[in-house]
């Protein structure tokens, strides 16, 4: 199956869709295709927006965001993310805005088939005062007062993975963020891969998707690129750095989305492009 | 020697860990003066980043939290719902190191947004991790620079809780840890005065002023009566932090070749 | 460090501890010192008692019991619990019964520094009717009603596993239980290890104790005899088999708890014991 | 060829089984009848032991539900909390399997006491897993012997829910999954009459009559109206049982030498 094929079948405008990765094996193919095809209204979920997000933001894909912390790591300002929430371009975004414990929480819930999560959290925060999702209960024994988030279950959770094998289980490894909570969660699970195998070696206690929780496997080398697949490539963090500069500005930013993501027909021949341009 | 007052200040907050520390590390000055300690007098500083990854050892500092060399010299990766339930709410973690945009008297922090929520003048990045490492960490330190435009007299929004009111008022909303016991600046260090806990001028760089410092904060800065001048950088912790902040800006900038060999194993 | 004086040091009469180890890894070796030395009215949790527990509650350690399955896996009943239920035989024993889902939670809350666990749980169940100690919450969502279990917290907990560095650092594999809940709910964590490194291999997602949450480590080979460590020695299922009718008779029971644990030294005498003992 | 009563009882519980099911696997016999399905129409049964191996292929029946040999043969294993709240109570599982001391009418079970729950006659190993399995997984299946004491008017405690009263109650106490559909037994097998769901023969073994099904009922069984006859064993059935059965009872049975080379490496 494509990464197009697959995509077209599973996310519909309007969904809510995880594209799930720490810093580590962010999703961007899939994202950049649900670009190309036009995906609107679409409610995003991620813990760290990353670039992948700004730039399905800056295209008009989104129509609400969850998130709990929305920079470009290292680097500065997600300044798509900033246009559309200080400005509206392209247009309005609701925010449903969280902490790194309280999104995790919220996933751990939706993998668990618990309505809520509980933490011990947004102490001295004023977060709850502007998200109405944030509530608490008391706890039955000590009385004490704890902070609870809806559990995530998004429509459709899609993750980058090192590795699949012919049954369809998926084996990540490295920083492994929350994607195992937010492919739990999920109605649907898309993922990518580096390399497919025949079969995988038994796994003791490391991680792995299931064959029969996973909707979609699309073989999709460089599917994390430009931020890294641990035991395949690096973290491109010049790719990262230079992108400050191409997303401050909007037509500077259409450009290279045309440039790079909408001329190119699929995630190969975008790699070749931005080879091409980087070698210029 | 000389040196800048931003490696003055990574300096001085390095100071700060003591060997064996458990640190709770976010990007940028916290990580460069958590592994500057590492690899100069705290050798067995354990840092947990907010990544998953825990007794991570870099050799160079990472461009963001999760970079692979993060998880090659961790001692063992968790996922991020584990960190930040096992090791950090369950009161596992010393020191939680937080930078942020804004700051007020009583150490409470802005990360969220200049101007109001809704309609932001500067939207910034939000709270990633913040509340909760303030909350839970046995205490903070804090590393920002100080101008009257980050020291401000009233937060903009308050992302993660210092002292909030000051006066004990932290200990009665549920923040288990001790609180920011340690600011630390471009200009010198702020620690909480007893009593009120309003933070205060402890500890002054070699060559700054009180008139400066004063100048920097954007409320009546209060100074310690006994106020000290901490020592210079020594050559060892300035080459050290040179050599670590070479090695990283090196790596961060290598436009690496693409790797498209790996596109040829897709049908 | 040995292990008589670790438990010596660390474990005192009345004390809540956890000796966990789901059928794998059960850290027998510390069970037996503990009765080597006497400890009386303990608060034991466990999952699962197993063997380890029947002979702690036929020796008179306890006081008190949190369990969720009281058997001897795949053969029948545990003798000393039922003669501790059934007639207070050597003491009474209070039970807090739980199923292992509600242990489950019971654990990772307190792992986790919550004051309880939420659980779909104990629907269609008598053990909250007998059990106070479950309760529920409601969901500030949806309304619907959660079951409730207070966080596990023991003063000690003792485990065993594979491999220890010399820093402290103790890794384990294979079936894992909830060895880590249970070690970081604890105030007090001692470890029994097959074997010691100088120093483990990066573990990237494989399970590590770290070393500042281990008070104690004890080098104990064959520390979970009969039950088995994963890549160093099988279970003894004849063991196990055997124990049913050495645990059905009081006397029978005292004559080998006498003959093989109380007249030992150590645990490597009781091992060269159970040897000849076996080969007669 | 000839067979037992238990023989065909995991026969005809492996063949409720269908290939790709993900089976929730407790001890004793529903292991036997998961594993004989594996090994005959359904090579692909995703077996979940609770001790948290998952997609695991034992050669042998393990004797206790967590074996080494349940770890080296599965795909991965994961920790308890892991196998209770990301794949049972997330409904992540179509079959559990159960068993139990004591059965009544509307599939409710018994694994706790005899008698009083203070002050038992018999004192039974209690819940493990079951509340949750029969609450979660989307159908149980459960195995059981028939005889008088076994199936009962009134539980002495109901360690796990069936159809509760029966007549719909079981959807209002919050039990997700459908409940117990097939029960199994020595006689033959059960199935849930629409409407009361009160348990009904509905299927009975070669050479069984109602009248022997009837006395091994400690309530007045209901027999379906087009009461059906199940197959007889088939020779591969067997063949494959009884080497499962061998094999796993000369693992159990073999007194391994006591590795004491190992303790040399104690100081």
């Amino acid at each position: 199956m494509t990464l197009s094929d697959a995509l077209a079948h599973h996310v519909h405008d309007g969904n809510c869709v995880a594209l799930e990765g720490f810093t580590h094996l962010i999703p961007f193919a899939a994202g950049h295709e649900l670009i190309r095809q036009g995906r609107r209204d679409l409610h995003l979920v991620r813990m760290t927006p990353d670039l992948i997000y700004d730039q399905m933001i800056g295209m008009g894909c989104a129509r609400r965001l969850t998130f709990s912390w929305g920079g470009n790591p290292g680097v500065g300002s997600l300044h798509r993310l900033r246009d559309a929430i200080e400005h509206a371009w392209p247009h309005a975004l609701e925010l449903d805005e969280h902490s790194h414990a309280g999104m995790a929480a919220a996933y751990t819930a939706g993998a668990s088939g618990l309505p809520f999560g509980v933490l011990r959290g947004y102490q001295g925060c004023d977060l709850p005062q502007h998200n109405p999702r944030i509530a608490s209960v008391t706890c039955p024994y000590s009385g004490e007062r704890l902070a609870t988030v809806p559990a995530l279950r998004p429509d459709v959770t899609i993750l980058h993975a090192q590795v699949a094998d012919a049954q369809g289980n998926v084996s990540l490894h490295g920083i492994v963020g929350a994607q195992r909570e937010a492919a739990l969660a999920a109605r649907t699970v898309i993922v990518t891969v580096e390399q497919r195998v025949e079969s995988l070696p038994p796994a003791m206690n490391q991680i792995v998707l299931p064959h029969w929780i996973v909707n979609a496997i699309v073989h999709c080398p460089l599917g994390a690129w430009p931020s890294y697949a641990q035991g395949h490539y690096d973290r491109d963090n010049a790719f990262y750095l230079n992108w400050d500069a191409v997303s401050r500005d909007r037509q500077k930013f259409l450009r290279w989305m045309q440039d790079n993501i909408l001329s190119s027909a699929n995630h190969a021949e975008m790699m070749h492009r931005v080879a091409r341009e980087r070698a210029a | 020697m000389s040196y800048t007052a931003d490696e003055m200040m990574t300096i001085a907050a390095a100071r700060q860990l003591r060997n064996g520390d458990v640190c709770f590390v976010g990007i940028g000055l916290p990580g460069a003066a958590c592994n500057l300690a590492r690899m100069t007098h705290a050798p067995d500083l354990v840092l947990i980043y907010e990544s998953g990854t825990v007794g991570t050892r870099p050799e160079r500092l990472p461009l963001s939290i999760g970079d692979g060399e993060l998880a090659q010299t961790a001692a063992y990766v968790v996922s991020l719902p584990e960190v930040f339930a096992y090791y950090l709410q369950a009161g596992r973690v010393d020191i939680g190191f937080l930078g942020a945009a804004q700051m007020d008297r009583f150490g409470n922090l802005n990360s969220t947004a200049i101007g109001d929520y809704a309609q932001p003048h500067t939207r910034l990045p939000g709270a990633g991790g913040a509340p909760e490492i303030a909350a839970h960490a046995a205490q903070t330190f804090v590393v920002m620079k100080a101008n009257p435009r980050s020291m401000v007299e009233a937060l903009d929004f308050r992302t993660s809780g210092g002292f909030l009111e000051g006066h004990g008022t932290r200990q009665t909303q549920g923040l288990r840890g001790a609180g920011p016991q340690v600011v630390i600046t471009d200009i010198g260090i702020l620690r909480p005065a007893p009593g009120s806990q309003e933070l205060q001028l402890h500890e002054i760089y070699p060559g700054a002023s009180v008139e400066q410092a004063r100048a920097a904060f954007g409320w009546p800065l209060q100074v310690a009566n006994a106020l000290q001048t901490l020592g210079a950088p020594s050559a060892r912790e300035l080459e050290t932090l040179r050599a670590l902040q070479r090695r990283s800006a090196i790596a961060h900038l290598h436009r690496q070749p693409l790797p498209l060999h790996l596109l040829d194993t897709c049908p």
